[in-house]
């Protein structure tokens, strides 16, 4: 008998139920604490220069993100998000693509951005909304998007990214080119139904993309155990038949070589490959958010020493490829370029009047055309009441 | 009565409600003991157990069909969804389940006691995801009920109202106001009536109508065209927009001859057409003027030009003169 | 260190995929073509009683199609659904539940409907969309349901029950009733968002719901293996931490004891728990489809061949229940029956008017009154455009 | 030119377009080697192979979102929503994605070139779950291009300009038309204009307004109260819902006085409100009587009433008359 059904044809004569937990998944590691290998673990290629832009871009994204937090406190921007605990699974992972691999983020992930080459304006004059953000000062901090480096622009819905990139991959495969889509996500946003709608979709129409599971245990104040009951997320890939690795997020030379080895995959066969990162969510959620409420500051400490930046450094000392000394010279450095360059981005003016209209359409439509006419005559009307753009308007 | 800001008269009712009554649950992202991200079911958890208030995986989608499946069995579920901005998963489970749930079957099943709540609008420096006012998508939809409060004392009673109401509710709370709304409320179980506009401010001259959060604006536009122009508004809070009181609206502006609608959200395809559409064909030869609408502009909600978009008081007092002076 | 990534917690330090077909599921399979039971498999506790309902109520459905079918391609009624080749999976878990466990169908289900005791007559009105249909008139045929049953009114959005029936089900846990709800679905419906935020839900807020999947092959046009490229359905059992298991839908036996198990294991434990029925649409997919476009007869041929009723009808008489010629006897009477109840149930009246607003709001809201008011009014001026409901309005 | 049904229109249409430009590409549940379940697709992944042209999973928001990631790649995704009432699952895509794709990101990416087609309306016996019109839901998005044929001559001219659009689009197909309506096509590539309405028949007394099926029945209704009043109503196809062609209505309303709007969905909420306001607030001083809305009852779509519940021909009538002698 043929089987249509698309599934396995074997037969039992006695009932039992598989279990829920029928398949336990490892997490792949290669550095101990201590920046030594485990026994065993082999060494992914690394040449000195890749691991220090790796290193470096840990570093920048965890001052900035101290720094951001801060400028938050001080109500000089509106909102922030930060990276840590989570440095190693980004920048792990976006150093193991091509430059003109499409990343699609959620949120979390300026290491990425960075490692790709966004500069400290550009995230400046995004976290400030000024005129020169290339997203026009439209979306709140931290939705960063650069077509230039193949960054999709981030959008708040979550789980909305994982089926676009099952679709940006299909037609990067129709286009014959040699690239993947990374999409990332959190173990929270792995319950919307576009995740079961995207892994499915890359799975049945062969399209490389990777889906990066970023699981850190929260989703604002929601725990994983009381997000699902399963194996983490990683044991859903067999659900679409999609191979799967799961990786200790807080080790980057792991995540760089689960990324790599995903990636040759998806090109070689066409195929979707399901990452699942495990690491913490070491800061609150976002700047609106007190995690002190659910959860306790033991379990933060407890978390806190398992910090993939100073694992990677030991690593990168061990190896005689930084210098303690410089390095710390160098973060100081940094941290003064980062409050410089906030400096300037605050002052730069807002998007003009005209922006509020452009970009809905290729071009605006008589309507809006006609909106934006009667705005600007009621700002001209009353110009102290709009300050931003009162003083701009031909 | 006790002094309250809008999220306290809301969690008050919640706790009113959930003592009443069993049957009365709440649930959705971070509601458990977090209490939800605005806090409006803190210490529901506490105080009912983890079974009748708890969080929820994050899906919308799932939140609503599974409160849909609860009301079915005649549970009072008060689902909340996180932002309005993030309803649009669950739209189909709203437009095409909950919304249909009675009919569909002859009256077999319902979802009578199902209330979705969902701080909604903008004017907090959300930009276009944390700013939407989404009202006139189910305002479309027969079968649901559409509320939106003013105010806690309004909150309060028109959220046990909805929980009690046989029909279900989308529940659209103006998140602007949650703190910066305070109010004397009866501490007392109370309910005011769905589908009741109320008038707030008598007025000869013209009728102002808005709804939720933007029932400040409209007031702030009133204040300011009777000092300056001598102009008397009366003002109504739709308070309902599914179904919504037409009577009340034509009998004002039978007197008034003149109406002007405010909404935040975008204008085009938004509630006040409905309600104009209404108005001109009920009222055409009372009109003295054209009705006039005050919305957001076409666009995603923005963010640095956010001041520039809001459907804001002096956009209103405009309107009103223009109107006046037709 | 804690995982409050809720998931193993167990390290490897070499790099290796999980593979997409790492867990492979068997399918239980009691009975043998000739009606008896395979080697070691045992058979479940069943009285003749419920044996010979069960089996009339298979009978009663095949019967039903062919004659509404029929009714159909006669333009007697609009649409029509058939249950061909899967009637042992619907009637065996039907008859696996108690009276007042909730069911949650998809469309295709009527025999669970019949087992529960909806009537012929309520079948036609439903049909016929009359005025004693109980959901007066509304939905297209097959759309039944019935309150005093337990059976939800079924609704054509696909996978739109399966939240709902987890919710469904948490309430009979928190009302404290021993009662669980079964929800069937096909493949198709299986990769709708909703599948996965149902699932999940219930895993997680441990709903005693079983989730009753029809893997039938098809979903209209569109076979399994580009509807998904894992093993089968009940391969994501484990994506989400539920029991699973997987039967031979075309085995009644297999079918009944996989249920009752399953219903067994959910009270006790408070569980969802996952069934995957594997049999195929032997018919067309509605009265609108024609499969010839889109399948082989030879694959129809070959599957017709596995069917359900004969496989069960065997071991009846195998086991002295049944008699050859006083079943044939009962068939042809229940031809007769069906084709009586049909001409009773076409003559009767449509809907009133009044039904075009009630149910809409508990009472109808002054809008609606009005509405109704007017095209009453219109109808009267118009009597000859409106012949269903002109002549009875007061 | 050629004699072709609406579904053989669409069927060329698609095909011009994959010949012309490889990255146009069909998908949809069914769409693929069957060809869709009303046969739009049918031949082209015989035509174009299989991964220009192939069956997707069930999922609409699967669709829609894969639709999304393509579009944003360049690609041109004509994606086929099975039904409209069945759009919903989508919704959160279209509205939060599609819609906001381009602004939200500055112009950085867009989804230009996107088109989502799907059959829409009643009149088939489809009940409340294939009978939907939910083009007013979608008429309220800013981003969004909402467009509706009349008959296969519009829909060819208007999918090709579709395609080519650099904003997304909803194409909605009125499937009871899909057979029924027959004319005239050419053979070769063109293009009708998106935004723009059309005045089908030229009249002095009233307008008339409606789209896609609806046409039909104004028509008919134009032509009796033309026979028994001696009524001259102008006709005018809106074509485009979203952005809609004020200027054409408006030109119209000042010479005749007087509009009725004719749509299948739903009265509250639908957009023949927006048209309704906009209209009297630019012609007020022309309108001769108020503005006439012949809707569907604001009841999900019935089945055994259907007849009863459509806005059809004598309920148009009936509201020109009434207009007539306000
Ligand atoms: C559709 C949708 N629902 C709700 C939210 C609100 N929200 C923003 S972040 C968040 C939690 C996300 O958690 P997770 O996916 O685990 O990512 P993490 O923050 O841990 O990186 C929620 C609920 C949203 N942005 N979109
Ligand atoms: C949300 C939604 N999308 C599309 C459809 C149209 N549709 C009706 S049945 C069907 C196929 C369902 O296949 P499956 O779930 O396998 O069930 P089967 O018909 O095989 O029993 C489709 C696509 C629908 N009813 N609802
Ligand atoms: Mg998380
Ligand atoms: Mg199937």
């Amino acid at each position: 008998m043929t089987n249509p059904n698309n599934a396995t044809n074997t037969t039992v004569h006695s009932a039992e139920f598989i279990s829920g937990h029928a398949l336990s998944i490892p997490t792949l590691r290669l550095l101990k604490d201590d920046g030594t290998l485990y026994d065993g673990a082999q060494e992914p290629e690394l040449d000195k220069a890749t691991a220090l832009k790796m290193y470096d871009t840990m570093v920048f994204t965890r001052v900035l993100d101290e720094r951001m937090l801060a400028a938050q406190r001080q109500g000089r921007i509106s909102f922030y998000m930060q990276c840590l605990g989570e440095e190693a699974a980004i920048v792990g992972s976006a150093a193991a693509l091509d430059d003109k691999d499409m990343i699609m983020a959620q949120y979390r992930e300026q290491g990425a951005l960075r490692y790709r080459g966004f500069s400290l304006e550009q995230f400046m004059n995004q976290l400030f909304s000024n005129e020169k953000d290339l997203g026009k000062g439209r979306q709140m901090p931290v939705h960063y998007g650069s077509k230039d480096i193949y960054y999709m622009t981030v959008s708040s819905p979550l789980g909305t990214q994982i089926p676009q990139a099952s679709g940006y991959a299909y037609a990067q495969r129709l286009r014959g080119l040699s690239n993947v889509t990374l999409c990332y996500f959190g173990e929270g946003a792995a319950s919307e139904g576009d995740f079961h709608a995207g892994l499915n979709m890359a799975a049945v129409h062969k399209a490389p993309v990777l889906f990066f599971c970023r699981n850190n245990g929260y989703a604002i104040s929601t725990p994983a155990n009381e997000q699902f009951v399963g194996d983490g997320i990683a044991c859903r890939g067999v659900g679409y038949g999609i191979k799967t690795m799961r990786v200790d997020g807080a080790d980057i030379l792991a995540v760089y070589q689960a990324t790599k080895m995903a990636r040759e995959q998806a090109l070689a066969s066409n195929e979707p490959i399901l990452l699942e990162s495990m690491a913490y969510r070491l800061g609150a959620h976002s700047s609106s958010d007190d995690p002190s409420g659910y959860r306790s500051k033991e379990e933060e400490d407890e978390w806190r020493k398992n910090d993939p930046i100073s694992r990677f450094r030991l690593w990168l000392i061990n190896k005689g490829w930084l210098d303690d000394a410089a390095d710390t010279e160098q973060t100081s450095q940094l941290r003064q370029e980062i409050l410089d360059a906030l400096k300037v981005a605050e002052k730069v003016a807002k998007p003009g009047i005209e922006h509020m209209i452009t970009d809905v359409y290729a071009e605006p439509t008589q309507q809006l055309q006609q909106q934006l006419n009667e705005l600007k005559a009621h700002i001209k009307k009353y110009p102290d009441a709009y300050p931003v753009t009162a003083g701009r308007i031909d | 009565m006790a002094k309250m800001n809008m999220l306290q008269a809301i969690n008050n009712a919640l706790d009113l409600a959930m003592a009443k009554d069993d049957s009365v649950l709440c649930f959705g992202e971070d509601v458990g003991h977090f209490g939800g991200v605005f806090r409006a079911t803190s210490k529901l958890q506490e105080k009912y157990g983890r079974e009748r208030c708890f969080n929820t995986p994050l899906t919308e989608q799932g939140i609503a069909g599974f409160a849909n499946g609860m009301a079915a069995q005649g549970m009072k579920p008060v689902a909340e969804i996180q932002f309005a901005d993030y309803i649009f998963p669950a739209f189909d489970q709203i437009v095409n389940e909950t919304a249909k749930f009675r009919y569909r079957s002859g009256n077999e099943f319902n979802v009578g006691g199902l209330v979705f709540r969902t701080p909604y609008g903008g004017g907090i420096a959300g930009g276009h995801y944390h700013s939407q006012s989404p009202e006139a998508y189910f305002a479309h939809t027969p079968g649901l009920q559409v509320i939106v409060p003013r105010d806690p004392y309004q909150a309060k009673g028109l959220l046990l109202a909805a929980i009690n109401s046989p029909d279900p509710v989308i529940f659209f709370e103006p998140k602007r106001l949650y703190r910066a709304s305070v109010g004397e409320v009866p501490e007392a179980y109370y309910e005011l009536p769905i589908g009741k506009a109320e008038v707030v401010q008598e007025g000869s001259d013209l009728t102002l109508l808005a709804w939720g959060a933007q029932m400040e604006i409209v007031q702030k536009a009133a204040d300011m065209a009777s000092e300056k122009d001598g102009i008397s508004c009366e003002i109504i809070d739709l308070r309902s927009i599914l179904p919504w009181d037409v009577d009340t609206v034509v009998e004002s502006v039978l007197k008034t001859g003149r109406l002007v609608i405010n909404h935040e959200a975008p204008l085009t395809g938004g509630f006040a057409g409905e309600i104009a559409a209404t108005i001109q064909q009920q009222c055409f030869l009372h009109l003295e003027s054209p009705i006039e609408r005050v919305c957001g502009l076409d666009v995603p909600y923005p963010l640095a030009l956010e001041k520039e978009y809001i459907a804001d008081h002096l956009k209103t007092y405009e309107a009103i003169v223009r109107s006046m002076n037709f």
